[in-house]
């Protein structure tokens, strides 16, 4: 692989890692929330939630080029904010790339939350741990499987991330240009050979680490609970 | 007596081509089918079985892949139509001329289609060095997939100019909207779009039809409305 | 020190109206049948279930009052809970699952010690193991450790034992007793084992059909004839006294009043309170003195009432042995007619065997 | 028919290595100490849990046969299960909990009647309630029903009892007598409640470390004084005999070899065999015929040893009533010296009271 | 909406029906499979199915048209069944669609199936209850929020899938042409009001099914477990 495309790797393994952190953060809460909360809100909620999924990636991006933009209420704001905007921007691509991905982590946490079941906050509260003691050392712990799920959802759907980054990345070499966006190119030039190695090397680079992690994860559960 | 053809066309042509297709299916009594998509996406599917009848690109190359491959008739080669750049900026203002390309330019951000993939983009990388500014706008620039994506780019206001194509902002020889400079033939190679008919549809009477068509006078007349040039013969 | 509550709540088929009034020392002892409300009322008292319209408060401090807002959360409140199944943490191994409250409380407020309660408990060789790799009763254990290492201030506890064998109930039982006199530590503590609950509890409310049918020291409420029913462990009494000496043959004596109970030998110093309870079925009547019998203990008595026992064919008759001190006896019909027991009848009371509370 | 069944399996700290012969009717109770290996025994026999090199056959069936590859999966096993923990299925109702084992097998087989079980056990007002709105007695009832309406070839109950109350107990257990009379169920039976289990049990199976320490017919291992501190109860022995007639004062008359013995009045008919377990702790000893004392079951026996009790101070000493009947009897180091009780010395044996089983 | 709009429409929502069913098909088993096995290729089998996700959308369906196309083995196979070849049908963009949300559908199947435990399945064994039966009416119910997940992750993911789609189904009307494609030409023909009203109604309609699957399903599951 020449030098262009490993800043290309770099890049992507960059993104991916930091739209998973952005997604947890975001749909951790959110999850929790939906999992515990009697509100009449929760299907409105789970519903915008589940939206991203629904639009064509391309026309997400589409949107967010017209939200994010100097004239979108959204990019005036962060304009307003003096932070510039965000289109066409490692910033902008990441938060592009964690709306789409959003449901896929909200759901499989959502989930594993709403397995626990009550039980274990009550004991936990009974042992003196606040909520969000309880939070951190009993509701994450026994989600581990459903933050197992989200993280590589996350992670993996933002590296094949392709229609929203385009959009919104404007393919700006060492800034917005990805993987995904690269290796397009490449079958769009009718670079095929470039295009297959560079896929053939995704795919197994990917292969092998979901192994690892799979491995890892399969192993943990064993050690842990039953 | 009425057949279909199915016409695949390259983005950036799709809006002239549903107008030639309307004027060509009274003309003829035949159907036209139209599916649009990059010239590279079109290319990749014919070589893998797409039942296309006609394939209209937005370059040279890919239609001539094709009859090199034996998937397109040789004698039915044509080009189309021949794209006009221009610079444009959604700011009614802004474009005055080429100057606009000079360094320290009010233009912050320069958006072009992928040199790489799209013509367009490859005819504003020519462009830019050919007024030898290239080195300033490298760092500058931001990439649309294709042409329409630039021109997206431009018209919400996310990058100030770009090198789009005259047909997206020209109508009736007038501009839509903003302020452009219509860049000059001789600055980029020419943008030469081919179409060809494809080896399977040989014996389809309709796409046979259909390029006759497109090399007639009324076919020109429509495809400069929509700001190309054409050929003449 | 007191605990004072009101709890009320209405579900589908089944009300709970409880007043309660404890002394907030002491183990007491929440009895009643399946479904009565036992497991409701002490989640309440733990904030795990916020009832509506309901009130505790244990000594100054009020935990609940909904008619002023006030709503402690269940962290807030120094408890410990022992749950009816035992919820241990399946992603914890046993040792980190005792250490989950331990480590939560100040160092200062440590009452009680690991290393003691682990041996206690025998849960040395379980410290490793995964929850899922325990048994019913080792479950039960880690989970009863891991409450009173929290040391609470209430100790809640939802029949702990009933998932264990009696030679355990017996190791830990006394451990309760122990912890409860040094600690101070007031307990609520329900249970189906009238056994358990004899020994145990200081205080017992008996509940039925979510209300409190009768609730006191566990001697006045046994003694109630009407209760036996309720308390469904057959009609017992209740002795308290002194231990006023060590005998030969490993045994000791209590001495109750102007009487005196020999026992199986007590580890208890000499003046040490301690309280026995006598089945009425282990009491039998005799009209004169017997001298060569096997029995240690027999009272002179006078029949003060005879009442129906719990079957047909069966006689509760109370005796008593001097102002202060009843017993209860079960008798057959057919001997208190042929002996012609009658209140103010002199008998001999012959105690076969007594339980140390 | 008879079950053989050879178990091993080593686990982490944990060896269980155990070879049972049983009859393969009435009913089997495994007793032992928590983590003695009860559950892991019950979940091997009914496939749950494969041991390796493991055999286990019921009549003529062979339900596995490592050597022979022989292993039939639970469910094609006609077992009733209940397991330690009340495992309702959450997702159905209890009515639907109840359904889900009688449905899945033909009209022809089923044995149990629906209604009358929901009636035994209460379960009526129940019968639309998801299990999470169940109490924990209420949750175990349901578990027992569904185990039973699937008219099992045999029942394994792990513990089934444990969480429900003394009344209900009452009320089942005969229930649960009847149905392995009437139906000739095989049960195996775990418990930690000797009372259950002397009341129920035909055989008695002592298990302690992974290991089988007794066997046999619940009457032998009962009486082996050996074996008292490993059932925990106290020693006791049992009585078998047939109704001889139903006395006024709601009273039956048990008769064993040529004695007699009063009981509380019994349902059964005349000439019905019946049980009944004396404790030690109930018997006493009289060195004359006592006349006027409310006991009205005295026999006349020799003691035939003089043995340790469990605790210090107590002796437990067999009374020999005839060729074929013992009594123990549990008493005070101190009365056995007063009264000078040895082998061979003729004396009146007072008994108390007496355990119909 | 015009007539053939309608016709896009149409096909859109048999194209979700048509791989939500087809996912569920695949994926239950494997879920399944995956939730239970000892096996020591179980993380090796969990990496493959998530690598779908780690592909652009664009170039997974690239490959799949090698694959499947007249010249790829799949293709051959199938021309040689007498099936002819997938691509540009209704069949083909199915099936790509279907590979491509295949990790949405087999991970909150295989979350939901592992938080069951062994318990209940071993009751359900000494209930009489066949390995089938068991999984029918015991793992099926149980695993209700999984399935419920994994159907609205499948169906939406498939509306709104785009580059799989128009790479393999070749924007033929009236056969591969769905809603994401029609969107994406009308803004390739620049005519953006149509663009926009066609991705807001899609957005409209998506909430107000989302909403309203979500409310039934919350009603579900306060009738059923806690
Ligand atoms: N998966 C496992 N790994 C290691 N040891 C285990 C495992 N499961 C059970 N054990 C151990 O096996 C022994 C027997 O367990 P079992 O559940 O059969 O006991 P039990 O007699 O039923 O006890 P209880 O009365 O407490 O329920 C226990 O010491 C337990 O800790
Ligand atoms: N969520 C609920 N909805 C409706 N009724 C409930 C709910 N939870 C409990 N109940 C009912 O409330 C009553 C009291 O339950 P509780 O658990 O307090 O009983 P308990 O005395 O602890 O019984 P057990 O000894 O069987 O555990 C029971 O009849 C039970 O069925
Ligand atoms: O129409 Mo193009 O090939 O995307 O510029
Ligand atoms: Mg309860
Ligand atoms: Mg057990």
């Amino acid at each position: 692989m020449s030098g262009v495309d490993l800043t290309v790797v770099w890049l992507t393994l960059k993104l991916a890692s930091v739209v998973t952190l952005l997604l947890l953060v975001i749909a951790t809460p959110v999850a929790w929330w939906l999992s515990q909360t009697q509100s009449k809100l929760k299907p409105a909620v789970s519903a915008i939630f589940a939206i991203p999924l629904v639009l064509p990636p391309t026309v997400l991006g589409f949107y967010l080029l017209l939200l994010l933009g100097p004239n979108g209420p959204a990019g005036q704001l962060s304009a307003g904010l003096g932070l510039g905007t965000l289109p066409f921007s490692f910033a902008g691509i990441a938060i592009a790339c964690a709306v789409h991905s959003l449901p896929f982590v909200v759901q499989p946490l959502q989930n594993a939350f709403e397995a626990i079941g009550k039980r274990p906050l009550e004991v936990a509260a009974t042992l003196r741990a606040s909520p969000w003691d309880t939070f951190w050392h009993v509701v994450v712990p026994m989600a581990r499987p459903g933050f197992f799920t989200a993280i590589v959802m996350g992670f993996c759907h933002s590296i094949g991330e392709f229609g929203v980054v385009l959009m919104i990345g404007g393919n700006i070499p060492g800034e917005t240009r990805v993987l995904s966006v690269e290796i397009y190119n490449h079958v769009e030039a009718m670079e095929y050979s470039q295009a297959h190695w560079l896929a053939g090397g995704m795919v197994a680079f990917s292969f092998v680490a979901l192994l690892a992690i799979y491995i890892i994860n399969h192993r943990a559960n064993r050690r842990g609970t039953l | 007596q009425s057949g279909e053809v199915r016409v695949a066309v390259a983005s950036n042509f799709y809006r002239p081509m549903q107008a030639l297709a309307n004027d060509f299916e009274q003309r003829s009594g035949h159907q036209v089918s139209l599916s649009a998509g990059s010239t590279g996406k079109l290319y990749a599917q014919i070589i893998n079985g797409a039942p296309f009848d006609v394939f209209v690109a937005a370059d040279q190359a890919r239609p001539q892949a094709l009859i090199e491959q034996d998937l397109a008739t040789a004698d039915s080669l044509m080009t189309v139509a021949i794209g006009q750049l221009a610079l444009w900026s959604a700011d009614a203002k802004l474009i005055t001329g080429q100057q606009q390309l000079q360094p320290n330019s009010t233009i912050k951000r320069l958006a072009i289609a992928n040199p790489k993939s799209a013509p367009y983009g490859a005819a504003a990388i020519a462009v830019m060095e050919q007024l030898g500014v290239a080195q300033y706008w490298l760092p500058r620039l931001v990439q649309g997939q294709n042409i329409s994506h630039t021109y997206q780019y431009v018209s919400s206001g996310n990058a100030t100019a770009g090198f789009v194509a005259v047909s997206q902002v020209y109508q009736q020889g007038r501009l839509i909207a903003g302020s452009a400079w219509l860049v000059p033939s001789s600055l980029h190679p020419a943008l030469k779009q081919d179409a060809v008919l494809l080896q399977s549809a040989t014996t389809n009477q309709a796409a046979q039809a259909l390029i006759e068509y497109l090399r007639s006078n009324a076919a020109k007349t429509i495809i400069q409305s929509f700001g190309y040039r054409t050929q003449s013969q | 020190m007191a605990i004072v509550a009101k709890f009320r709540v209405e579900r589908e088929g089944f009300t709970l109206d409880m007043a309660l009034n404890l002394p907030a020392t002491g183990i007491t002892a929440l009895y009643g049948a399946s479904g009565s409300g036992k497991t409701t009322c002490l989640r309440a008292i733990a904030g795990l279930e916020r009832l509506p319209n309901s009130f505790f408060q244990i000594g100054t401090e009020v935990w609940q009052d909904e008619s002023n807002g006030i709503f402690v959360p269940p962290h807030q409140r120094q408890i410990g809970y022992v749950f009816q199944e035992a919820s241990l943490f399946p992603h914890l191994d046993v040792a980190a699952n005792l250490q989950f409250g331990q480590k939560r409380i100040a160092a200062a407020e440590r009452q009680v010690s690991e290393s003691h309660i682990i041996e206690l408990l025998g849960l040395k060789p379980l410290l490793k193991r995964s929850p899922a790799a325990l048994s019913g009763g080792e479950r039960q254990r880690v989970a009863i450790a891991r409450a009173l290492l929290t040391s609470p201030q209430l100790l809640l506890m939802d029949e702990p034992l009933s998932a264990l064998d009696r030679a355990l109930k017996q190791e830990i039982l006394p451990y309760l007793e122990r912890l409860h006199q040094e600690l101070a530590i007031p307990v609520i503590y329900v249970s189906h084992a009238a056994d358990e609950v004899t020994r145990l509890a200081d205080h017992l409310v008996l509940i039925d059909g979510g209300e409190v049918k009768a609730a006191g020291p566990i001697k006045q409420v046994l003694l109630d004839h009407q209760h036996a029913e309720l308390f469904n462990d057959g009609a017992s009494s209740v002795i308290e006294g002194q231990i006023s000496g060590h005998l030969e043959h490993y045994a000791s004596e209590l001495r109750f009043g102007r009487f005196a109970l020999r026992l199986s030998q007590q580890d208890h110093p000499v003046g040490q309170q301690l309280r026995c309870r006598v089945f009425a079925s282990d009491v039998s009547v005799c009209l004169t003195q017997p001298h060569d019998t096997s029995i240690s203990n027999i009272f002179p008595a006078k029949v003060s009432s005879v009442g129906d026992g719990r079957r047909p064919g069966e006689k509760l008759v109370t005796l008593q042995l001097d102002q202060q001190q009843h017993l209860l006896a079960q008798l057959s019909s057919h001997s208190v007619e042929r002996l012609q027991i009658h209140p103010g009848h002199h008998v001999w009371a012959q105690v076969k065997s007594v339980a140390v509370l």
